[in-house]
């Protein structure tokens, strides 16, 4: 089956309602070794793309996508605005004016939007950043879609492989962002953005468990 | 969690809101997006200084717009980078033909969407330079990482490098001022308390009672090191000792030197905190011309000091006096 | 104890060496006895304003010393109201043959020390008036007690009287002046923590985290009612009422709102008190024509705020606006 | 027998340990209805006036007693350094150019110093003020002398006078002073300046006991 308009308006709506329950926990995180805002900031943008949506119901998913980036970047700022806004910019543009994905096409979009974060952010496997769950979930995702697994498993392998790229940030040193100042003292806590970006891939997964 | 707010969410709004009641005369404030501009902007053939960044360190930097330093100022959250549209809007309201400075603090939020800002208003024909500032010794400088942090010498480059747009240098020349002062600042940070960021209700980090934090930032992480409280003479020389010796500054040389109050931390002891630097310097032959004592780098109600030493040459000297009318600092008008 | 300090006695000796290094362009600072003179006294021909207080409420008023504002500042112990000694000596280096004004805040110590302080300078020939600052409305005015405390008006009197001093008004206009200003204003305060004298070494008041002092003075003392929390909105009211149905202030009067932080309270807090208070006094038909925000007479580290309302005329404000040139306070020059 | 000179001195010492061993105490009690000023500031106060005594322990009483009360005004502040320093100033001038002196010299010169206290300090009895300590003290040293007591005894009535007085300071709310802006919640403590007068008296009693 194809990832419909529709799987994918619940998905941003279902990611929305995720980042509600859980805004808390990330700030948390951010508190630790960062500023403290990752969850409020997230909070606030995707509450504002809640009021947008409405304006781009009956678009194609390129459009849904761009508009959805858009939003977050008037709206979240921090490091995590430009970054959220360029995988959904870029994910947009990849690709565009359907009103219905394959799965492949949805991992062609994904590639892009993480090659966005790598050249905005210029990091790298293992600084500590949302790379470490993004980069493995991709390269699960593309294994899986080789092997042919069905979109549902697919996904669902690339949110575990997320989940462990999260897992293994706690040990690491930043090197970039924030949490970078703290240098050593970096070390021992799981990276906010690693945790916001494994529940995005979650709820995708949960979302087209079905597709 | 004891402040004078409202509702956490309304703290930046309900802030512009006093800051355009009382500031009528010096500026301009715009919401959705948010950014303040000096009242008279755009100036007609004069560069536009733009800075911003999260709220919560005020005055900087709405405090700072004004003749004389900044043309527009963009407040994001409480410690969070401003977004692209705000500065890009501040950026085409403060446009007067000669170009824009964009004053960026090295964090990456603030880098990024600075970055971002700068491409659309160059799309839109304007003509943009990015200044970034990181003058944070306590912060490794590497490739491989973030790089340093911008703090209290983002303060003194708004301030000269407002004076010699206000004078009407070209945009060349305010950026390659603005990367001179960036070149011979330093400065170094502690705190003796956490701050509380209003919407998340718990101090930033948990300091006891006979620890402090060497080597923080602005936006209530924690620093380098936390270690037992030292008398002021020496949490003095542990601030001045690494930022003499990074530069290096050496015999002879001429500086500002700004002791900076991260929010909590009352006037009384910034002077003592300044004296013992002051003494510091002098024995290394270091000599003080200027000085700016205060709150004017803040993390909301943050107890602690920051202390920042700019090399000065005649010219630079020239520009820090010359007149500045803002909020936050004001001399010779 | 978490403060920038070394050794507790000697927190006002050091500031003051620091306040000499940094200001030696605006003031002399003169030991045992200690008092801070304006560079140029004693100023021929002009009445000399000496005023002085307790240490721990910088700026106030050593930061207030210079062109425009006071001649002389006593500092003493922190929150200890100085010395006759202190008093004379500074009234003898600030005498430019025009008398010389003595502005006391209205505390047993600080009302008893100046006055033996104004006969002893009689006695050596100096014409001395003194004037009470009594504008605190959260303390009782009854001819059975202390009476009111002296806060925030202090600041704006030294301001204003400052500014005719330098005119070059006589010692009974400026009294004049003085008292009048005394008539036309009055404050309020409130505080969100306790504040830690330095030598106690402990909280001055336990106030838990869900309560609030209201009605407090500037010397860490419980205010006269202890509630819970409310938000900044609801504080302002608290603080505008009293102060306005007091003297009272009616629908046309002209004023100047001074917002204060008691120190601990940042100005990101002062501007959403100071936009409230200008709501409800707009409310009232009281027009806000000129401001001042910021710590200005503080308590150490205090979290908290006080309110100012004085009642202007034409008159006032010319003064108000006249060039000042302190520490503390500057403009126009 | 009579007060000689040095006893004064012995006195004056005397008290400066007292206050020395209780400033804490004092300043504890003026936190808590006042500004937590006034050990510290007799403290500060008393230290000069050792350091100044040895210039006048060859001189009379007057003299003595008056450089105490000079000293005390430069060097103490608040409401305390003026108050105190009248104690000792009008005392001084009231005995003289002596080098001892009977009792009854004594309880003039207190009833000097107090009367300057209240001329200065517009107080009156049961303000909650160290006038509630020194006018007991005063009636019963006056009495004690008038019904023949042994100075030694005097002395020790005068004391448990102020004690009294000291202890009567409690219920009382304030009317004068810093601990009167508190109103209500002045009523259940005990005044600061009435306990440092009630040590004076006591420190009195027991230097001059063999007088
Ligand atoms: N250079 C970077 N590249 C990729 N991700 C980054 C980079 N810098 C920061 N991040 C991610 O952003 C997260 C922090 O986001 P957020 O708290 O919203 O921004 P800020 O650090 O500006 O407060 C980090 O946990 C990290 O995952
Ligand atoms: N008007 C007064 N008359 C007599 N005694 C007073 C008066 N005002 C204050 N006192 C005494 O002074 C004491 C406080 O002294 P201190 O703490 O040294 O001064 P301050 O109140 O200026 O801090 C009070 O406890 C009280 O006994
Ligand atoms: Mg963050
Ligand atoms: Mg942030
Ligand atoms: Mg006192
Ligand atoms: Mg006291």
């Amino acid at each position: 089956m194809t990832i419909q308009r529709d799987d994918v308006l619940n998905w941003v709506r279902e990611y929305a309602q995720v980042i509600e329950d859980n805004h808390e926990m990330l700030t948390e995180l951010d508190r630790e070794i960062g500023d403290a805002d990752h969850g409020a900031n997230m909070r606030r943008g995707f509450k504002a793309v809640l009021e947008k949506l409405p304006t781009v119901e009956d678009k194609d998913i390129g459009t849904i996508l761009k508009t959805v980036g858009m939003t977050l970047l008037s709206k979240v700022g921090g490091a995590g605005g430009p970054l959220y806004s360029t995988i959904f910019m870029k994910a947009g543009m990849t690709i565009g004016a359907k009103m219905e994905m394959e799965l492949s096409d949805w991992a062609q979009a994904l590639e892009a939007g993480i090659a966005g974060v790598a050249t905005l952010g210029k990091a790298q496997l293992n600084d500590k950043t949302m790379l470490d769950a993004l980069y493995p979930a991709l390269d699960a995702l593309k294994q899986a879609i080789a092997d042919g697994v069905p979109t549902g498993d697919a996904l669902k392998r690339s949110a575990e492989a997320a989940h462990q790229g999260m897992l293994a940030t706690v040990p690491l040193m930043a090197r970039k962002g924030r949490a970078s100042y703290l240098g050593e003292r970096s070390i021992g806590h799981q990276d906010p953005g690693a945790t916001s970006t494994t529940l995005l891939l979650e709820s995708v997964a949960r979302i087209w468990a079905d597709c | 969690m004891k402040k004078l707010i409202n509702k956490p969410e309304d703290v930046v709004k309900e802030e512009l809101k006093g800051i355009e009641l009382a500031h009528a005369d010096l500026v301009k404030v715009y919401y959705d997006p948010d950014f303040i501009v000096r009242a008279d902007a755009p100036v007609q053939g004069k560069v536009g200084l733009v800075s911003g960044g999260g709220s919560g360190h005020e005055p900087m930097h709405g405090g700072f717009v004004g003749k004389g330093m900044l043309d527009a100022a963009c407040p994001g959250a409480v410690f969070t980078s401003p977004t692209p549209d705000q500065m890009l809007e501040a950026t085409k309201a403060v446009d007067g033909g000669a170009g824009v400075l964009h004053i960026v603090k090295n964090y990456t939020g603030d880098v990024m969407n600075f970055e971002m800002a700068a491409d659309m208003a160059r799309a839109e024909g304007i003509e943009v330079e990015s200044v970034i500032v990181d003058d944070d010794v306590a912060v490794e400088d590497s490739t491989w990482t973030a790089g340093r942090r911008g703090v209290g010498l983002t303060v003194l480059m708004e301030k000269i490098v407002g004076a010699a747009a206000e004078e009407g240098r070209s945009l060349k020349e305010c950026a390659d001022l603005a990367r001179k002062i960036n070149g011979q600042g330093r400065s170094m940070g502690m705190a003796l308390t956490s701050c509380t960021v209003p919407h998340v209700g718990k101090p930033s980090f948990d300091l006891p009672e006979d620890e402090m934090e060497i080597g923080i930032g602005i936006h209530g992480e924690p620093g380098r090191h936390r270690i037992p409280l030292e008398p002021a003479d020496k949490i003095t020389e542990m601030l001045i000792e690494p930022i003499v010796t990074d530069l290096p500054y050496k015999e002879g040389d001429e500086v500002v030197l700004f002791v900076n109050s991260m929010g909590g931390t009352p006037l009384i002891e910034l002077y003592i905190v300044y004296a013992k630097a002051v003494e510091l310097l002098a024995a290394k032959g270091i000599k003080v011309v200027r000085h700016l004592i205060g709150p004017y780098i803040t993390s909301l109600e943050m107890a602690g000091t920051s202390i920042t030493l700019l090399k000065v040459d005649e010219e630079m000297l020239k520009l820090w006096d010359a007149p500045v009318k803002t909020a936050g600092m004001r001399w010779g008008i």
